[in-house]
């Protein structure tokens, strides 16, 4: 059974944190994944760096280009990855633009994922009807879920359609905007949530983008099943390293 | 076999929408009404009058006598350096802020390289008191300042874009950031045959006025309405699918694409995409791409801000693996060559870019009957500081 | 009454040649052979052709809808600015370089002031592989560094003008000396309606394609032939003369000239010569003229290279003396004011000197059914420099 | 009787000058025309600085410009030669451009001239026609000769014309050029000499442009009545002064 299913199968909001992989350091990869599930992380989303990462802001593009920087690639994610399940048991879930994946080979890519034990993939810019159509056996072949993106203006219908490709989560996008632009929901954002979470959808809801910190996480949990902190983290690791996480982690489930 | 695009936006193999969800609405909206608002009867007027009284089209076609005599072969220039704002940019734009209005779109945002489809942007933009944000490469802002003071004047801001190799390829980026930020009033107009679906086949039915032009003007001087070849230079691939559209599937005539070799196809610094370049996704489309071994999409480089874009449109793409159309690349120097013979041989200081199909005369042989028709995609205004330093003048 | 030139080639009082002997045989060739050569069909066929194809004409007649709004009357934009080079100035260039071939002449020289007319020059020679030198005043070639920058990608020579005020009156002067230095092989082409007969209404009825076209277009547009107003801004007066040119003698056409007052008519620094103008000789040609009582030509001035000239032509100082045109002076800051306006209620950025013609409509009231045709000789891109400057964008 | 003609009559060769009023200094006219007569010169021109003097090379045109920045106008011209006749016995002319005296009135112009003392006026710009047509009643009510242009290439019907409508002399510039142009002379003007020479002209010619020392002056004078020389001489009076000039016209008559 997938980890990740696992995970959301338990009676408990869920905290899932977005790095880059290969960033501060190259080899630091490990060591992070290593110390958020010391810290009693719930998921870890491993960003894979892409060159031209539309979808996201600043920080998160910043961590990417340093990554790129400092040598990563598919191929090495995967070297570095490769004993991780020695140590690990929270579900890993990869998130790359498509690119890279695609000069990989989505099979091959989806197959060594497989080996290393990771859960599913978030690939932004393969849109929902190309995975169905094209990549959804080959994820399935190798147990490994898609998760897929729904934001506060995915009509109904498509929302509907999205909930039925996926498995495990669906990704809600907290506002329109990219990784890290906006902090703090207001009465939108509550809607948003409360609309979804009204919809009753087969798969349960994690919200991403403009969570930073106890408040935020509190509020997007409160409709949903989790949510996931992804610039905010990138700017721990940036200026304390991997002494920061800890506190971090803390800051945002003092209660854990 | 048609070499146009296909129900669901594909060129062959190339083309799709590869967007974020944060994307899905804007596009879709898109592609829903784009074919409609482009037949509508209004909209066709409302377009075409633009083009005649504000562009200035039909844009001339010119014989060139003197380059003729010298490579001893027919030579028409396809004027769209005399279109308003001196490219063949505007076409487009017309076209999209129309598009726009009939959108609802109360903002434009644009991307650009060589600061033509900047200026052609702003240009609308202002013609209908429409807000306009630019994004533009640092070093392109650099390099092409006139256009960017240009920009300024008609009253849109231009916000440089700082990642990357700070030239097109980033300020798309950044374009399409901002429009994943404001999907609902924002109109994103691109500048090229590129992008997702609808973007490509959009822009080139916009661009299409040009070959539209050519069969009625070279039937009116030649007495047949297709020459034997059309030469394009291909940064995006804009002028080049408006060039080539009406003749796409008419395999008798020859179409040319021209790239930029830069200092050499593999120096390093180039941006020959046909050559150096495999399949995969930039900025929402399949296509050909110059990319690493891993899928990081490779900085490209060309004298010429506007052809300096790692990839080229899904349209480009297919003709080039479906060998429809030749591809030749062309060194800055040789580019740079091209344009200062022109000047002097014809009068008509071109854009860098457009030296680039100019150069194709050294490379390739005509015969003497051959009709060949240059699509002189713009002026050279905004690069004489770039001539003069290269020749030192 | 015609306000057209006479027999003799005066404006009324105004034209004449007033020439050293040295010229006498370089003016009287033309003087006896324009006409003929004007008329002959070749001629025509060659002109019109070349205006079509290469110039790009018809220069559109654009309805600007925005200004017409902005000050409740219809304004026609008549499109000088999209013609290949940027400005009215190359219809007249093109009609001097085949007159130049037909006079078996090998040489070109030419002065410019703004530059446009270099540039035009600079452009028919190339087009004709002809030698070209161009005189321009050293302040000109500072703050007009676009233009001398094309004039060398189209392999002019430009030769600075270092005397006197070291514009376009100056440059002038230096022209003259190379004519009566080469008076065999040389042309001389000169850039306006000034200079002795029959230099003024050559080059008018080489511009008259402009007022020409008004007709037919307005015909078109409103079903009238005659315009209410036509408004063009007065250097030597080329521009006006053309757009003027087949409504002169009828009197239900309001016609408008407009000058450069630079920093105010009176400051000292300016360039209105009808309010401070006297009849006088300059450059061949009795006209009005700024001069000191002692007959001394004083130095203009005007922020617009292309206005910054003590004269104007004798058939616009015969329009001013008759009463048959208006005449407005409009200053620098009035000028630049109504350019940026253009700019974001248009998207046309103009030429200084257009900016001129621009700023009347804060000046004078028209009534909401006059229809006014502006003559936009050229547009803005040489000018940018200080445009940016001036409003600190 | 006009001096001009007087001065014509004699049998001998004319040296003419030309030099620029109120050059080098405002207060020098008078003192440059004494000193030219004291050296034995036949004739002067005075030249009326113009701000535009377009058929003069750059050396005749910087004169001008230095006499007008020194205060030069028609009126202080006629102020400082009010009294010449009680000095100077040479035939004086005035050469400027039309434009000045079309400002002081041509007929008021003319009178002063006569007032004073002027024999003739040379008026580059002031084209036969115009003159014919228009001045010359009003020239010859003043008793002052018009000295008109011919030039190499002026025809043989206009030479004509010319010489019909001149009085005194006819002023041959030497050849296609602006004052001070080129210098020494070849084949073609001295055929040219030669045509106008066999001409036979009502009105000898004097021969001016490019005449600068005396091999130019013997070389011209070979042909005509006499030589104007110009620029040398603005040259001699910007090196050194009135002091140089009694030097300079030894050398170009050195056995006179
Ligand atoms: C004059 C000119 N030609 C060509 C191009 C390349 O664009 P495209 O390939 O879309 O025609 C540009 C881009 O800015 C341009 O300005
Ligand atoms: C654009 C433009 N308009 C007007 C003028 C003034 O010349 P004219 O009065 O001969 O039209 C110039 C002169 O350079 C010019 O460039």
């Amino acid at each position: 059974m997938n980890r990740i299913k696992k995970t959301l199968d338990q009676d408990k909001k869920i905290l899932s944190i977005y790095f880059t992989a290969g960033f501060p350091q190259l080899e630091d990869t490990v060591s992070v994944i290593k110390e958020l599930e010391l810290n009693g992380v719930d998921m870890i989303e491993i960003g894979l760096p892409f060159s031209d990462p539309l979808a996201d802001g600043p920080t998160i593009q910043a961590s990417s280009t340093q990554a790129l920087v400092n040598g990563m690639t598919s191929s090495s994610l995967f070297e570095q990855l490769k004993d991780i399940r020695e140590h690990v048991k929270i579900p890993l879930v990869i998130m790359g633009y498509f690119n890279p994946i695609f000069q990989f080979g989505v099979e091959a890519f989806c197959k060594k994922c497989q080996e290393i034990g990771i859960d599913g993939l978030i690939i932004p810019d393969l849109p929902v009807d190309v995975y169905h159509q094209k990549y959804q056996k080959i994820f399935e072949s190798s147990g490994l879920y898609n998760i897929l993106l729904i934001t506060p203006q995915t009509s109904e219908e498509r929302i509907l359609y999205i909930d039925s490709v996926s498995k495990g989560f669906i990704y809600m996008v907290s506002s329109a905007s990219t990784t890290g632009a906006k902090s703090g929901f207001g009465k939108i954002q509550t809607d948003y949530f409360q609309r979804i979470s009204d919809m009753d959808l087969d798969n349960p809801q994690i919200v991403g983008f403009g969570i930073s910190n106890e408040e935020t996480f509190n509020m997007a949990t409160q409709y949903n099943k989790g949510a996931i902190i992804g610039s905010a983290f990138i700017k721990v690791l940036e200026n304390k390293g991997i002494n920061g996480i800890g506190e971090f982690i803390k800051s945002i489930r003092p209660n854990n | 076999m048609s070499y146009n695009v296909d129900k669901k936006g594909y060129y062959g193999e190339f083309g799709g929408a590869y967007i974020p969800e944060m994307l899905y609405p804007n596009v879709e909206e898109l592609r829903k009404n784009y074919l409609q608002i482009m037949n509508d009867p209004s909209f066709v007027k409302e377009f075409d009058q633009l083009l005649k009284d504000y562009v200035g089209r039909p844009s001339p076609l010119y014989f060139a006598k003197r380059m003729s005599e010298r490579y001893k072969t027919k030579i028409y220039l396809k004027r769209e350096d005399l279109n308003h704002t001196g490219a063949h940019k505007v076409n487009n734009t017309i076209g999209q802020i129309l598009m726009a209005q009939r959108l609802g779109k109360t903002r434009i945002i644009a991307e650009t390289g060589a600061g033509q489809h900047g200026v052609a942007t702003a240009t609308v933009c202002a013609l209908m008191g429409i807000e306009c944000i630019v994004y533009m490469g640092e070093i392109d802002i650099a390099r092409q300042a006139p256009n960017v003071a240009r920009m300024k004047m008609l009253g849109a801001k231009v916000i440089p874009a700082t990642s990357g190799s700070k030239t097109l390829k980033d300020a798309t980026n950044e374009a399409i950031r901002d429009w994943i930020n404001n999907p609902e009033n924002t109109h994103y107009i691109i500048g090229s045959v590129v992008g997702p679906h609808p973007y490509p086949d959009m822009v080139a039915r916009f661009q299409a006025v040009v070959s539209e032009e050519i069969q009625d003007q070279l039937n009116e001087k030649e007495g047949v309405t297709k020459p034997d070849f059309i030469v394009a230079c291909v940064g995006g691939g804009s002028n080049a699918a408006g060039a080539f559209y009406h003749y796409l599937d008419d395999t008798e005539v020859g179409l040319i694409a021209v790239e930029a070799a830069g200092k050499g196809i593999h120096s390093g610094e180039s941006a020959a995409t046909s050559v150096l370049g495999k399949m995969g996704i930039i900025h929402g489309s399949k296509t050909l791409l110059m990319q690493t071994g891993d899928g990081q999409i490779t900085e490209p480089y060309s004298i010429s801000a506007g052809l300096d874009y790692p990839g080229v449109g899904p349209m480009h793409a297919h003709l080039y693996q479906s060998g429809r159309a030749e591809f030749i690349s062309i060194t800055d120097d040789e580019a740079m060559e091209a344009g200062l013979e022109l000047c002097q041989l014809e009068g008509i200081i071109p854009a860098i870019e457009t030296s680039h199909s100019l150069a194709i005369f050294k490379e390739r042989k005509f015969s003497p009957d051959d009709i060949v028709v240059v699509n002189l995609s713009g002026r050279g205004d905004k690069d004489l500081d770039t001539y003069i330093k290269h020749f030192n003048l």
